[in-house]
């Protein structure tokens, strides 16, 4: 396996103004956070609202500087490189939006968004990127007429199509994709997905997918990140993690997850409470405070990420449940 | 709530500085020898005139000047008027109050028609009664003030007599000016009849200057309103079964007038605006007509720091607004 | 007699304008939880607004009958009408933070419902509204009720609107899409906690939701809508396992589900509301779309799992 | 390989952004009114030497504060009668038009530009140029407009050109801050970002990416400073500090006919009147716009 | 009867220390209230009569004059000051004292100075003082002054207490002679509010008798229109300066009657004779020929507010000249005269006129766009430049205008007070003589008539000043203005004063049937 995407120990810390009489307060987005990620594969990112699934999107497309860790793309270091190296950088990672209705400028036509990568990276002629545009447009299931429309007379999916279009333009190695299909209808949801899936077949891109439905992911994803308040809880090869999830928050996940053909009375880890304050996590285990399995341990120390099964997990008793 | 606090105030300190340099720099601007206006008619030789220059420290460098200017604030020193020779502190006391009266008058009848007129304007969205009353409000909102209290001396002071022309009292009532606001001092006088008296003084020019924010007013608490009965918690207290009035008045115009309630402050410089207009329609003795003529007649000291006072009473004002805006919106007061 | 009688309801905005809600026919037991599925837009929380009356102008609502216990909808006066909602007939909004007050803190929203409706006032209304935050099982009760809406968290505003909902004790409460803004772990807690109060009280609970897995897990019946028309509905989990309609099929085979490579989908959009196509409102997307399908629209029939709108109805083979 | 590709008869019709933009607009009654007022004012601009009965300059000494020709004494050769030095007072509106116009148009131009600009510079740049422009707009905000638009007067001496200058001096704020609540609130948005991770620079983001989405607020801001600098520009003319006679502005023309409010109330009513209705006219067209170019806009006041 | 008398006057007093002061409504609110003076002005006229001193004695050689003062003077009573004595020589000692000796402690403390004893030279003028007992003071000049008598009569000469004065040195609080004053004349001082009004009560020792009225109020309305509604409203019972304009309405109501006088008053236009070519006297005919003075008459004071001037003085003022005619209204001689000089191409000229009103120039607007636009019928592009008052004299001084309206009002009734200010060579020195004119022989005339004491002689060398001014055209003499006061019904014994004051202490209020 060649890795086109290195992230070692990515960390990401916001300072929070209080005022001017508390001091500033530091929030841990993202917690050293490491994967590696091969051609062609999709790297599914899933945990719930505020756990620093965008802050990492946002990390690895180079929009932000992590805090402290390191960052490989296509076997060069993100870290420290200047303007120029950062610019080249950035052709390899492109990234698809959620929300389809803010993701395109509504005052541009299709056709003008799309070509602007390349007029800005590429000194392709203006009829060859007029050419290009074309043929993306159709490879993503739009049609020629399309290039001189605004954004407002397309319907969510279809904006969609065109923001992964528009993320396709300069055949990066790497997409990363924030939530692309949790503001669309099940059926429209169903079409984005299938072109992800045409689109990484063709181009051989690596996805890291990020989403908190641990169904829809199930679909796409070759392995699979889960996070909670900033840090990995489980991370490996998806089918295994599905068949049998070791970290408790994993299997709580999946088990709230509702199910067309599920048995009604199966058993389910039921979670008690709500995510704690980010801005006060909690000592040892982030997620002991709602871990029904939790001990004294849990409370103390921080469960390090280590190699159960097949995948890593930081959970002190994975075994367990092996 | 204290951060808060301290954070609006470490805005003004900037603010304020930079409101000082821009009068010290007008001044310095303003074609016109400021010895001469002191001197008025009589004549100076070159030596008498660097000499007067030299004690009023215009020979120095501007930089020098400023920071003497700065002192002479820090000590409270606003200077004297030219023409007067009085001082400007006492000056700017001595009309203030006519002022605030008449800007608070102006702001009570603005803010209550104005809140008024949204709301019934918003309630009857699209009716003809909707119309009605916010092409009123565009008309006073569009309204050349000047004229417009013109337009009313002619007709109710000049045609019906009903209401006086000027002033703010009739002057055979002897109100002792205790604390210059002429609705208190009248009660405070023993005269009869002095305190309605004022009132009808009163009524015209705070029409007039009310005119304008009452139309924005009444405008922003149509949209205010109009945006807040979209809301999801009107529609939620209504599927709760409370009644109209009480989804109207407790639910919806509370939420409405937190908007409405910034405009308030920012109509105060918008007021003073008008003021100039107003009290020099009226011949209200105010601030604002004081500093018109101040600048006209290049009194030097008085625009200075006639400028800056009115300049330093906007900020504050906007800053109380602030305040309470964010007394009344809890969403501001528990920010952390 | 059931609960809910809703007859051809239909709600439009202008007068030559394609109904937003078309020909809407519901039943609905006491103590029974039906959900309506359907995608954004099809209507779903607007014919429920037409319920409760709540549709504002220039919108306007039609129905050959709205009956909720015995009670004719269309005919009631204001106050009666207030008398109702709120106390009878309950609503959980989607958005749990958007649908408090926020000049308010939760106390005052709770007293203003228990007086309205109980006429409980002073202590006697502290103290219910204490229990009922207890009920809703929001942990720290007491200190809540003295908190602001935006100082709680989503899923305990979700909590507290569902309060609201039942400080009335209502027989039918709806709930429009009350879990989509939480996190998956949230919406576990919720659902279970509604389905928990509709078991202990006996409410009737319509149940709206996108979320065609979240349904199967909760209802009893549903209701599938599509672009303003129910297009098909019946018990579950019978209508699932074997759909009539092929927008229902469509839809669950949309569905992510563990085994399957490539997703089924429809082709194309939901048709706006002003290219509706004349004849089957499904007949651009489907499938299975023949000449009969292009020309009429068809009606709500029974078929072997319920009802449905189509000429050309799947699985009507007997389970084998 | 299979793709799911959108089939034509499922495309709606959308109708082009400038038709709808027009149907929207076109249904306000008002704002139809409005431009069709500001159209006359415009043509009145454009062709004053050829609509105005008389040179607005010449007095007709014999023919002092003649009332309108519908009153009684009036004068059928001067319809809207003359002022106290026998002028022409239709003749002298229609020029005013002229001249309240472009002082309207060239303060909102001096304005908007360098307020957009300044206003641009202050969203994209939040570290220290983005608060320092700012504390500059607070502390002309400070100060209230008429007043500071006088001291500008007072610094620069009355006149047409100065006028313009401290009108557009005065209503440069509003525009700073509006475009930089503009660009603030389009900044972080998904488009702006995607347009960055395609590479585009500072300049790119700036004039290309955000300004066309600010554009609305902008557009309407620019309709009500232009009444507001007619209005501004009246209220200098009537404190004396405006356009220098015997340029027949309106502000100055109300000015000078105070003294007659008691004996001539038309050389006091009609000026006023034409102010008014100037004011109101654009002021409804650019509520229309408002509500025509941005639906979200329609309830800011 | 009522007992009030209300006032609407035209501006607020600069302050109460008249001596400080120039403008008429200054001394309205102090020197005719507050103050007397050895000498008066007889009511409505010019004319000297005894005050303060009962009688006087001149010196033969002119240069000595003794005043005897009268005996029963009493300074006012108020809360901040109770006079232990009577007036005395003492207090006219120190009222001209701290005027002209630059050692007298009062001297600096006025930051102003004292702008008439200034202009007056006055310093110069009395050699010195002498208290020859406690109620005779002997004034000695350096030379004869034939206007010096009605010099004393002005309000500048007010006579102050000088216990007063001692004891606000005394307390370290000077400048409340300005804001307090005290005097011994018919009104006592109570309160003033800024830009709002001065009231006064009746000073009930005043020796002359105490007034009839018994409270004073001066209500302070600039707005001349606004002066005549509060009149006709009621709200006061006085209106000074009615725009000329307002008086044909004015005298239609019946409930007012309108008083006039011939005030000691000129309007001018002076055209800066410095600037070439306004130096070339044709040209400077031409601007009066081209000028159209009866209709500028007619709009700006209306029918009989004023009579077209030729001279720079009123005819009613002695020392005048019947027999001079004025330029007559002929554009087509201007045009002549202006080719003549050589400039049928047309010129360009500014002229100056500034944003408010008063007596000599109601509307001042009205005049320079008449002018513009008379001149513009033979060719000369005028462009009008609007200053306020003080930026207007500072820099017509300094010789920066072409043509600029101007006004002078009389003090004293003497022609010289009108020409030596404004024409002779010192005035061109100084800048205030806006014409920059200066005539060798005219200035010459001036001054002989200056130091003869016989009228006779004097009027006849004014008469030959007059035809030099009338030919050299340094001026467009415009107008005398009439000055007007309205008043109610009631109130009786009130004269419109042609020195520009006005004084209220014989002034009753009688009920009418
Ligand atoms: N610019 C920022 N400054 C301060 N805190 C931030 C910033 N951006 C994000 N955070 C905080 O970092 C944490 C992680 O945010 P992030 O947006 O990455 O979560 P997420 O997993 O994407 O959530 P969601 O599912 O809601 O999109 C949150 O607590 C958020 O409040
Ligand atoms: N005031 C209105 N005027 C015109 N059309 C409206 C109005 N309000 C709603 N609609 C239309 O009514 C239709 C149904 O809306 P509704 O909110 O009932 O859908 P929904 O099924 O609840 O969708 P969602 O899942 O997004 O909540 C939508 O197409 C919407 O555009
Ligand atoms: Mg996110
Ligand atoms: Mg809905």
């Amino acid at each position: 396996m060649n890795p086109v995407l290195i992230a070692r120990q990515l960390t990401r810390h916001y300072r929070v103004p209080r005022g001017l009489l508390r001091p500033a307060a530091t929030l841990q987005a993202l917690n050293g956070v490491s994967f590696e990620l091969a051609a062609g594969q999709t790297l599914a990112v899933v945990g719930e609202s505020g756990c620093g699934k965008s802050t990492l999107a946002r990390a690895l497309t180079l929009i932000e500087e992590p805090s402290a860790g390191s960052l490989q793309i296509a076997g060069r270091e993100a870290a420290g490189a200047d303007r120029a190296a950062l610019k080249a950088l950035r052709r390899d990672v492109q990234m698809v939006f959620q929300n389809p209705y803010a993701s395109l400028n509504p005052r541009r036509k299709i056709g003008d968004q799309l070509a602007e990568p390349l007029l800005i990276n590429t000194d392709l002629s203006r009829a060859e990127r007029h050419r290009r545009v074309l043929a993306m447009l159709q490879q993503v299931g739009l049609r020629p007429e399309h290039y001189r429309r605004y954004p407002h007379m397309f319907s969510g999916g279809q904006r969609q199509r065109i923001a992964i279009a528009r993320a396709m333009m300069l055949h990066p190695k790497v997409l990363v994709a924030d939530e692309p299909t949790s503001a669309l209808d099940v059926s429209i949801q169903a079409q984005v997905l299938n072109l992800f899936m045409d689109l990484q077949e063709e181009f051989a891109t690596a996805y890291v997918f990020i989403s908190h439905n641990l169904a829809v992911v199930r679909q796409i994803a070759d392995r699979l990140l889960v996070m909670y308040l900033g840090r990995a809880m489980e991370t490996g090869p998806a089918e295994r993690i599905y068949q049998r999830p070791l970290h408790p928050y994993t299997q709580a996940l999946l088990a709230a997850t509702p199910r067309l053909h599920g048995e009604p009375q199966r058993e389910r880890v039921r979670l008690a409470g709500e995510p704690p304050n980010p801005l006060a996590p909690p000592a040892g285990c982030v997620f002991h405070p709602r871990c029904p399995y939790a001990t004294e341990r849990c409370r103390g120390d921080v469960p390090p990420l280590r190699e159960v099964d097949g995948r890593e997990v930081a959970c002190h008793y994975a075994e367990r449940f092996v | 709530m204290l951060s808060f606090l301290a954070r609006r105030l470490g805005l003004l300190i900037p603010t304020f500085f930079g409101v000082t340099l821009l009068t010290f720099a007008l001044i310095r601007l303003i074609p016109g020898d400021p010895v001469e206006v002191m001197m008025g008619e009589r004549r100076l030789d070159p030596a008498a005139h660097a000499q007067a220059m030299q004690r009023l420290g215009l020979d120095r460098p501007l930089a020098e000047q400023y920071l003497a200017y700065l002192g002479q604030l820090a000590r409270g020193d606003l200077g004297q008027s030219l023409r007067s020779h009085d001082g400007v502190w006492h000056e700017f006391l001595e009309l203030f109050p006519a002022t605030v009266e008449l800007a608070c008058a102006a702001l009570l009848f603005a803010g209550v028609f104005g809140v008024l007129a949204g709301t019934v304007a918003a309630l009857r969205r699209g009716k003809p009664l909707d119309h009605g009353v916010m092409g009123l409000a565009l008309a006073g909102y569009s309204m050349p003030i000047f004229w417009w209290g013109l337009i009313l001396i002619m007709f109710f002071s000049v045609e019906l007599g009903w209401t006086p022309v000027s002033g703010r009292l009739d002057l055979l009532y002897d109100v002792e000016p205790v604390t210059g606001f002429m609705l208190v001092d009248t009660l405070l006088s023993e005269e009869r009849g002095a305190f309605l008296d004022a009132l009808r003084h009163l009524l015209l020019p705070a029409i007039v200057l009310g005119t304008i924010p009452l139309a924005v007013i009444a405008r922003m608490t149509r949209s205010a309103m109009l945006e807040v009965l979209r809301e999801d918690y009107i529609r939620s207290a209504r599927a709760r079964g409370l009644s109209p009035a009480r989804v109207v008045f407790i639910h919806a115009l509370r939420n409405a007038l937190i908007p409405v309630m910034t405009v308030f402050g920012l109509q105060v410089g918008a007021l003073l605006s008008g003021a100039v207009l107003t009290e020099t329609i009226f011949a209200w003795p105010g601030i604002g007509k004081w500093l018109i003529e101040a600048i006209g007649a290049r009194d030097y000291p008085v625009v200075q720091n006639g400028i800056l006072l009115i300049a330093a009473l906007v900020i504050l004002v906007n800053f109380t607004v602030d305040i309470l805006y964010g007394l009344v919106n809890p969403r501001i007061r528990h920010r952390r | 007699m059931s609960l809910l009688e809703i007859d051809n309801l239909s709600v439009r905005f202008g007068a030559d304008a394609p109904p937003v809600v078309d020909g809407l026919d519901l039943r609905l037991d006491a103590g029974e939880v039906l959900a309506i599925v359907g995608e954004s837009g099809s209507g779903k929380s607007m014919a429920m607004l037409a319920l409760l009356g709540l549709v504002d102008p220039p919108g306007r609502v039609a129905a050959d009958r709205l009956r909720f216990a015995g009670e004719d909808l269309l005919r009631l006066g204001g106050r009666a009408r207030r008398r109702l909602l709120g106390k009878e007939l309950a609503l959980v909004f989607q958005d749990p933070l958007a649908a408090l007050d926020p000049s308010y803190t939760v106390g005052f929203q709770l007293v203003e419902v228990l007086r309205q409706h109980l006429g409980l006032r002073g202590a006697a209304a502290r103290r219910r509204a204490l229990e009922l935050l207890e009920q809703v099982e929001i942990p720290a009760a007491a200190s809540r009720l003295k908190a602001y809406p935006h100082q709680l968290s989503g899923g305990m505003a979700q909590r507290v609107a569902i309060a609201l909902a039942i400080a009335g004790e209502p027989r039918l409460l709806i709930a429009d899409e009350p879990t989509t803004a939480l996190d998956v772990t949230i919406q576990a807690q919720i659902m279970e906690l509604l389905l928990n109060l509709q078991r202990e009280r006996g409410m009737a609970l319509l149940l709206i939701s996108h979320d065609l897995a979240v349904v199967a897990e909760c209802a009893e019946r549903v209701c599938v809508m599509y672009a303003g028309q129910a297009v098909e509905s019946g018990p579950l989990p019978e209508l699932f396992d074997a759909p009539a309609h092929p927008y229902t099929e469509a839809l669950l085979a949309a569905l992510p589900e563990p085994g399957r490579k490539r997703l089924a989908s429809l082709p194309g959009v939901v048709p706006g509301r002003y290219d509706r196509p004349h004849g089957c409102l499904l007949a651009p997307r489907c499938p299975y779309v023949q000449d009969d399908c292009r020309a009429h629209r068809p009606p709500l029939e029974a078929k072997r799992q319920g009802l449905a709108r189509c000429y050309h109805p799947r699985n009507q083979e007997n389970p084998a | 390989m299979n793709r799911p590709v959108t089939p034509e008869l499922l495309e709606p019709a959308y109708p082009s952004p400038l038709r709808e933009f027009c149907a929207a607009f076109a249904r306000n009654r008002g704002a139809l009114g409005g431009l069709l007022f500001l159209m006359l004012l415009v043509v009145c601009a454009l062709f004053a030497p050829l609509l105005a009965p008389f040179d607005p300059a010449v007095q007709h000494r014999a023919f002092l504060l003649v009332p309108p020709a519908w009153l009684e004494g009036g004068q059928a050769q001067f319809l809207l009668g003359t002022d106290e030095l026998g002028r022409d007072l239709l003749s002298r509106l229609i020029f005013g038009a002229r001249l309240s116009l472009s002082i309207g148009l060239a303060s909102v131009l001096l304005s908007l530009l360098p307020g957009v600009l300044l206003g641009l510079a202050a969203g994209f740049f939040p570290k220290w140029l983005g608060p320092s422009i700012m504390r500059m707009t607070d502390i002309m905000l400070a100060l209230p407009s008429l007043l500071l638009a006088v001291a500008v007067v007072a610094v620069l001496g009355p006149g047409l050109l100065n006028t313009v200058l401290a009108i557009a001096v005065v209503s440069l704020p509003a525009y700073v801050r509006l475009t930089r609540a503009a660009v603030l609130g389009e900044i972080d948005r998904d488009y702006v970002t995607a347009s960055r991770l395609a590479g585009a620079g500072p300049l790119r983001l700036m004039f290309v990416s955000v300004l066309p989405n600010c554009l609305a607020p902008l557009i309407v801001q620019a309709t009500l400073s232009f009444s507001a600098a007619i209005l501004d520009a009246a209220a200098l003319g009537f404190l004396g500090l405006g356009v220098q006679p015997p340029t027949p502005e309106w502000g100055t023309m109300l000015a000078s006919a105070r003294d007659y409010i008691e004996r001539a109330w038309w050389v006091v009513t009609l000026p006023g009147l034409t102010i008014l209705l100037s004011v109101l006219a654009i002021n409804l067209l650019g509520d229309g716009l408002r509500d025509a170019l941005d639906p979200k806009l329609k309830n800011a006041a | 009867a009522p007992s009030s008398l209300v006032v609407c006057t035209e501006a607020s007093p600069e302050g109460f220390d008249i001596a400080q002061y120039t403008a008429a409504t200054s001394a309205d609110a102090s020197a005719e209230t507050v103050f007397d003076r050895l000498l008066r002005f007889a009511p409505g006229s010019a004319e000297l009569v005894p005050g303060l001193a009962e009688r006087w004695e001149i010196s033969a050689d002119g240069r000595e004059y003794t005043f005897h003062l009268r005996r029963d003077v009493q300074f006012q009573r108020t809360p901040w000051f109770v006079p232990s004595r009577p007036l005395n020589a003492d207090d006219v000692i120190w009222s001209f004292r701290r005027q002209i000796d630059p050692a007298h402690p009062w001297h600096a403390l006025s930051p102003r100075g004292f702008p008439y004893a200034e202009a007056m030279a006055l310093g110069e003028l009395i050699e010195r003082i002498d208290r020859l007992d406690d109620h005779r003071v002997r004034f000695v000049l350096r030379h004869p002054e034939a206007p010096f008598l009605a010099d004393l009569a002005m309000s500048f000469a007010s006579i102050y207490p000088a216990e007063y004065a001692d004891r606000l040195l005394a307390a370290g609080t000077p400048e409340k002679l300005n804001n307090q004053p005290v005097g011994s004349g018919p009104f006592v001082f109570e309160r003033y509010e800024k830009d709002a009004q001065v009231r006064f009560h009746r000073h009930p020792e005043h020796w002359a008798g105490a007034p009839a009225i018994e409270r004073l109020i001066l209500a302070i309305t600039p707005e001349p229109n606004v002066r005549v509604q509060k009149l006709k409203a009621g709200d006061c019972q006085i209106a000074l300066a009615p725009r000329p304009v307002d008086i044909p309405g004015l005298r239609r109501d019946g409930r007012l009657r309108v008083l006039e006088g011939e005030p000691l008053l000129i309007a001018y236009v002076g055209i800066n004779t410095r600037h070439p070519p306004l130096d070339d006297v044709r040209v400077r005919q031409a601007l009066n020929l081209a000028f159209d003075k009866s209709a500028y008459l007619r709009a700006q004071y209306g029918e009989g507010g004023a009579i077209p001037a030729v001279a720079p003085y009123p005819p009613n003022l002695w020392g005048s000249d019947p027999g001079l005619q004025g330029w007559p209204y002929d554009p087509e001689r201007a045009r002549r005269l202006l080719a003549e000089a050589g400039h049928a191409g047309g010129l360009k000229l500014s002229i100056w006129t500034r944003p408010g009103g008063g007596p000599s120039n109601p509307n001042p607007g009205i005049g320079a766009q008449m002018l513009q636009a008379d001149l513009a019928a033979i060719g000369i592009e005028a462009r009008i430049q609007v200053l306020e008052w003080g930026e207007l004299i500072q820099r017509a001084k300094r010789g920066e205008h072409d043509l600029i309206f101007m006004g002078w009002a009389g003090d004293n009734g003497d022609p010289d007070n009108f020409l030596t200010p404004n024409l002779s060579c010192a005035a061109a020195a100084s800048g205030e003589n806006q014409a920059g004119w200066c005539n060798r022989e005219f200035d010459d005339l001036l001054r002989e008539a200056r130091q003869n004491a016989d009228q006779n002689q004097r009027a006849a060398l004014y008469r030959r000043a007059l035809a030099i001014f009338h030919r050299q055209a340094p001026w467009i003499p415009l107008a005398h203005p009439r000055e007007f006061a309205a008043v109610r019904r009631d109130v009786e014994g009130f004269v419109v004063s042609p020195l520009g004051t006005n004084s209220f202490a014989g002034v009753r209020r009688t009920p009418s049937p």
